[in-house]
């Protein structure tokens, strides 16, 4: 493995003799440059897109989602036992995390924007109000209010928040988009890398057929071919990265007003995921052209 | 024996183009192979470098049996052996001299130390003075007196040489056939397929040369006629 | 203009001889077809983005945002007032489609989450509540504020609903990103298959030679390229979208619950838009080879 | 005259190869081109095909100015004139019958019509066997048979051969003079470039044939010598 790296390392840093015999550029090689800085580019947006959904998705979960009500209306009497009863009810229903009687201010809190400070809560006939806190999966509404109502006569289930849970899904599944997109972009970049290796080495019979009569080994011409393109790969894969990241630090930042989209720009530690995109891009170019080359070494005497 | 064939028999696409093939060159010989065009000679030097292998029969070039060589193994044999194709093909991005020592560099020999053997080399064959033209800027001539300094620069033990003088004129024809003839001398074996009587006729008039026939897809020995 | 069309047309359909002349495959033709094919599909999918975080722009201001309420708070012989100088502010504030003045049942409905549908309201000392519906562009609630102060001492802005506003923003941005992409993508296709058209020319310069040699036009070498590289184009592309279309197809529908992220797929006339990818991805190439051809015959003798 | 130079010049990259030409080919002429390999011989046919323009002086091609052509006369000049070009090239991927009726197509001549004149060219030239085959899979010398014939089919006014008889035995040789020495006598101009000077001494036999000679970049014509 060492020696395998060794000889990778030799092989980037380069023998510049026999990097000769390839000629120089041509179209193929301005292809495979601007190939893989393109893909590289769309691999920043997609991978930001991923990025930014992902926390979009988190966001969204943790500050939104996830909390439904109980309300309790029951005679003054009947008021302690009704809530045992529903907060017994949650506790032993599969989907619920957490359950807690709100106190008087905390509903004249929530009943403010509608009345003012000043409503005389004490005074009010008002029910009792469960705060509701869903785990990950979320419960069954239907059946909670199927117990509720054989267990507790006056309470009413009240999820009138759960509308945001679409928000999450679809912000989910804007992830995963974008984790498709970043595959396809992998894939395609290896083919297209394969094909516009295959296209060199057939423009290059000439000289294959050359170096092959003057005593080349194979390996010998497979590495020109390879390092040529390994290079190139590398080279465009972080033009376009580079390019791309500028191009998301240019977008308009989306934090300012909400919060709940952050923008497509990178955080943190992801401003190391597009570092990895011309190094991979680069793997898949050396071994894309090294299969080519020895395929293709494979068909001449 | 530097080359050894014995019922060897080649043909394209499931014919038989040369068949019952003995023949054993020995290091130091010189030999001239003819027939009509199309008679196979192409066929019978690519044989010789490896380029086909027999349909039947067998061959040992350099002492080893070309069935049981490696793709390495022929990379080594050829470095060994000098060609010149019939349609001398070049790297067209690099320099002629460039050219002329791309045997030397793939071999992974020092080419700086071969240097003046190449100025030599390239004076010879009247071509000093387009040492740093690239291949598609020669002549014809050219091109062929090229790629047999090419085939002679690493000093290989056997040379194989297809119509090396078919664009050249007569004097620098034999130019080149003192070169080969010198190099025989030195023990080298030399083969050359040519349809040109009098290039034979001027060979056989320093060394003892074997011409070779194609008739019929068989090899013949010429009389002495020639 | 007609006998272009028509020009155009014959070029499609082809003269098997002059076609001949080029050579038929070859990794040039392969890579051609491929990038035409997968940058159709990635087009496909930045077009279902687009589209779809369109609609979900729509929908979420539609459904969601612009809703605020006034509420005043003020003694019962003020109110009539108070009512009457909030509704005539909020009519001359710009920003303010349309204010409306909530009936107690109203109020009722807003309030039975919380109370349950017992709530004695007519017995309450309640604030009236005023509704406000933003127009597009939305009001500037600072302003609104001091104006509202001035005017109303007991008048209250609550706009705890504008927080939707930036999920709206987002859903535009996104679908600016997906525009991007598109425009990313096409400006790629058409500079890859320049590229690739220039390899095959390069690729076929012996054949142009011969061409040359033997007395053709340079009008008939450059259609035998173009007609290759459209066609190529022109399936590869077919390919792309439709693959592109299928997967869109198997991708999980998203409205089944909230409704607000309508699924990635395409709905309505919308099918329309994925199926101008292969006409316009020939069109492209049609140009781009044509160039390619020009420029290379154009140095030759 | 279907070639007339008047103190033509031509050279690569700024020097001077040729100058001073001054020559005028009558239609059913027979020339003859010699010179020592690089002397410019190939780039002399090139002025006459327009592959190349003349620095200095005038040229004109079946009575043409070849300065004042448009790129569609190039072509259309061309479709008058026969070449063989010293390195035979051809569509490698046509088998060699659609090869030689190329010119035809290409001037949308039917190729259909021409199919019995086709078949003769190819049994002259001794490929009626090799119909099939693509260009690779051609000998050196079944290649320079079909170029002359690929260049002969359109029966052009003007026959310009390079080097064709140079990987070609002596037997064929003398078949595809005699191809050109009919054609010459059909009224077509003849303009052959070669080092063979058998092929000179065969052809002066037939035909009232002129040699000119390329030497120090003039052109000279050759005397009793030949
Ligand atoms: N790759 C191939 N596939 C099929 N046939 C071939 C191939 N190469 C050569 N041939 C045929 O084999 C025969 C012999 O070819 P070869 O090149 O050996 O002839 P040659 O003696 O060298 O002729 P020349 O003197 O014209 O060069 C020819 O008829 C040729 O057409
Ligand atoms: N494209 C070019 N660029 C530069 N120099 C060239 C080019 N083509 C030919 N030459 C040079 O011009 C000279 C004449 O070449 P040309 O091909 O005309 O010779 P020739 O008489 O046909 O020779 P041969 O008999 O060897 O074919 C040669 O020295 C050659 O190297
Ligand atoms: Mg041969
Ligand atoms: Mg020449």
């Amino acid at each position: 493995m060492k020696a395998r790296l060794l000889g990778a390392a030799a092989l980037l840093a380069g023998d510049s003799k026999a990097d000769r015999v390839v000629p120089p550029s041509g179209f193929t090689a301005r292809l495979t440059v601007f190939t893989s800085a393109a893909m590289a580019f769309l691999a920043v947006f997609a991978l930001a897109l991923s990025l930014a959904t992902g926390r979009l998705a988190d966001r969204w979960s943790d500050q939104l989602a996830r909390s439904s009500t109980v309300r309790i209306s029951a005679p003054e009497d009947q008021m302690p036992i009704q809530e045992a009863a529903v907060l017994e009810v949650l506790r032993t229903t599969p989907g619920v995390a957490d359950a807690r009687l709100m106190s008087r201010a905390e509903q004249a809190a929530l009943l403010e924007p509608w009345f003012g400070p000043d409503l005389p809560i004490e005074t009010l006939p008002i029910p009792s109000l469960v705060e509701v806190i869903e785990s990950e999966a979320g419960f069954d509404p239907d059946g909670l209010r199927l117990r509720l109502a054989a267990e507790a006569p006056g309470a009413v289930l009240d999820d009138h928040t759960r509308w945001r849970r679409p928000l999450v899904e679809a912000a989910g599944r804007l992830r995963a988009f974008g984790l498709i997109a970043i595959g396809l972009i992998a894939l395609s970049t290896a083919a297209m890398i394969t094909l516009a290796a295959n296209a060199a080495l057939a423009a290059n019979a000439r000289v294959i057929g050359v170096l092959r009569l003057v005593g080349a080994q194979d390996s010998y011409i497979a590495r020109a071919f390879v390092r040529r393109f390994t290079n190139r790969t590398l080279s465009g894969a972080t033009v376009g990265t580079v390019a791309g990241l500028i191009a998301i630090m240019f977008l308009p930042a989306a934090d300012e007003q909400g919060g709940f989209l952050t923008g497509l720009g990178f955080q943190g530690w992801h401003w190391l995921w597009p570092l990895a995109i011309p190094p991979l891009a680069a793997i898949t170019a050396f071994w894309a052209t090294r299969l080519a080359a020895i395929r293709t070494l494979r068909g001449l005497t | 024996m530097v080359i050894e064939l014995s019922q060897a028999a080649y043909g394209y696409d499931g014919g038989e183009l040369l068949a019952e093939l003995d023949l054993h060159i020995p290091p130091g010989s010189f030999h001239f192979l003819t027939g009509p065009s199309g008679s196979g000679k192409t066929t019978f030097l690519k044989l010789c470098y490896m380029e086909l292998l027999p349909k039947r029969g067998s061959a040992r070039i350099l002492g080893r049996d070309v069935r049981e060589m490696t793709r390495d193994d022929v990379a080594f044999t050829r470095r060994r052996i000098g060609v010149v194709h019939q349609n001398c093909e070049f790297l067209d991005h690099l320099p002629l001299a460039e050219n002329l020592s791309l045997p030397l560099s793939v071999a992974g020999r020092d080419t700086a130390e071969a240097a003046a053997d190449l100025e030599e080399l390239l004076s010879w064959v009247g071509l000093e003075a387009r040492r740093n033209a690239l291949p598609p800027e020669l002549s014809g001539g050219e091109r062929q007196r090229a790629a047999l300094a090419r085939a002679v620069v690493t000093s290989p033990e056997v040379i194989l040489a297809d119509e090396p003088t078919g664009n050249i004129d007569w004097d620098m024809a034999q130019r080149l056939l003192r070169l080969l003839i010198e190099l025989n001398r030195m023990g080298k074996a030399v083969v050359i397929a040519t349809h040109d009587m009098n290039l034979i006729r001027a060979a056989k008039a320093h060394v003892p040369a074997r011409v070779l026939r194609l008739r019929g897809g068989r090899l013949q020995l010429a009389g002495a006629d020639l």
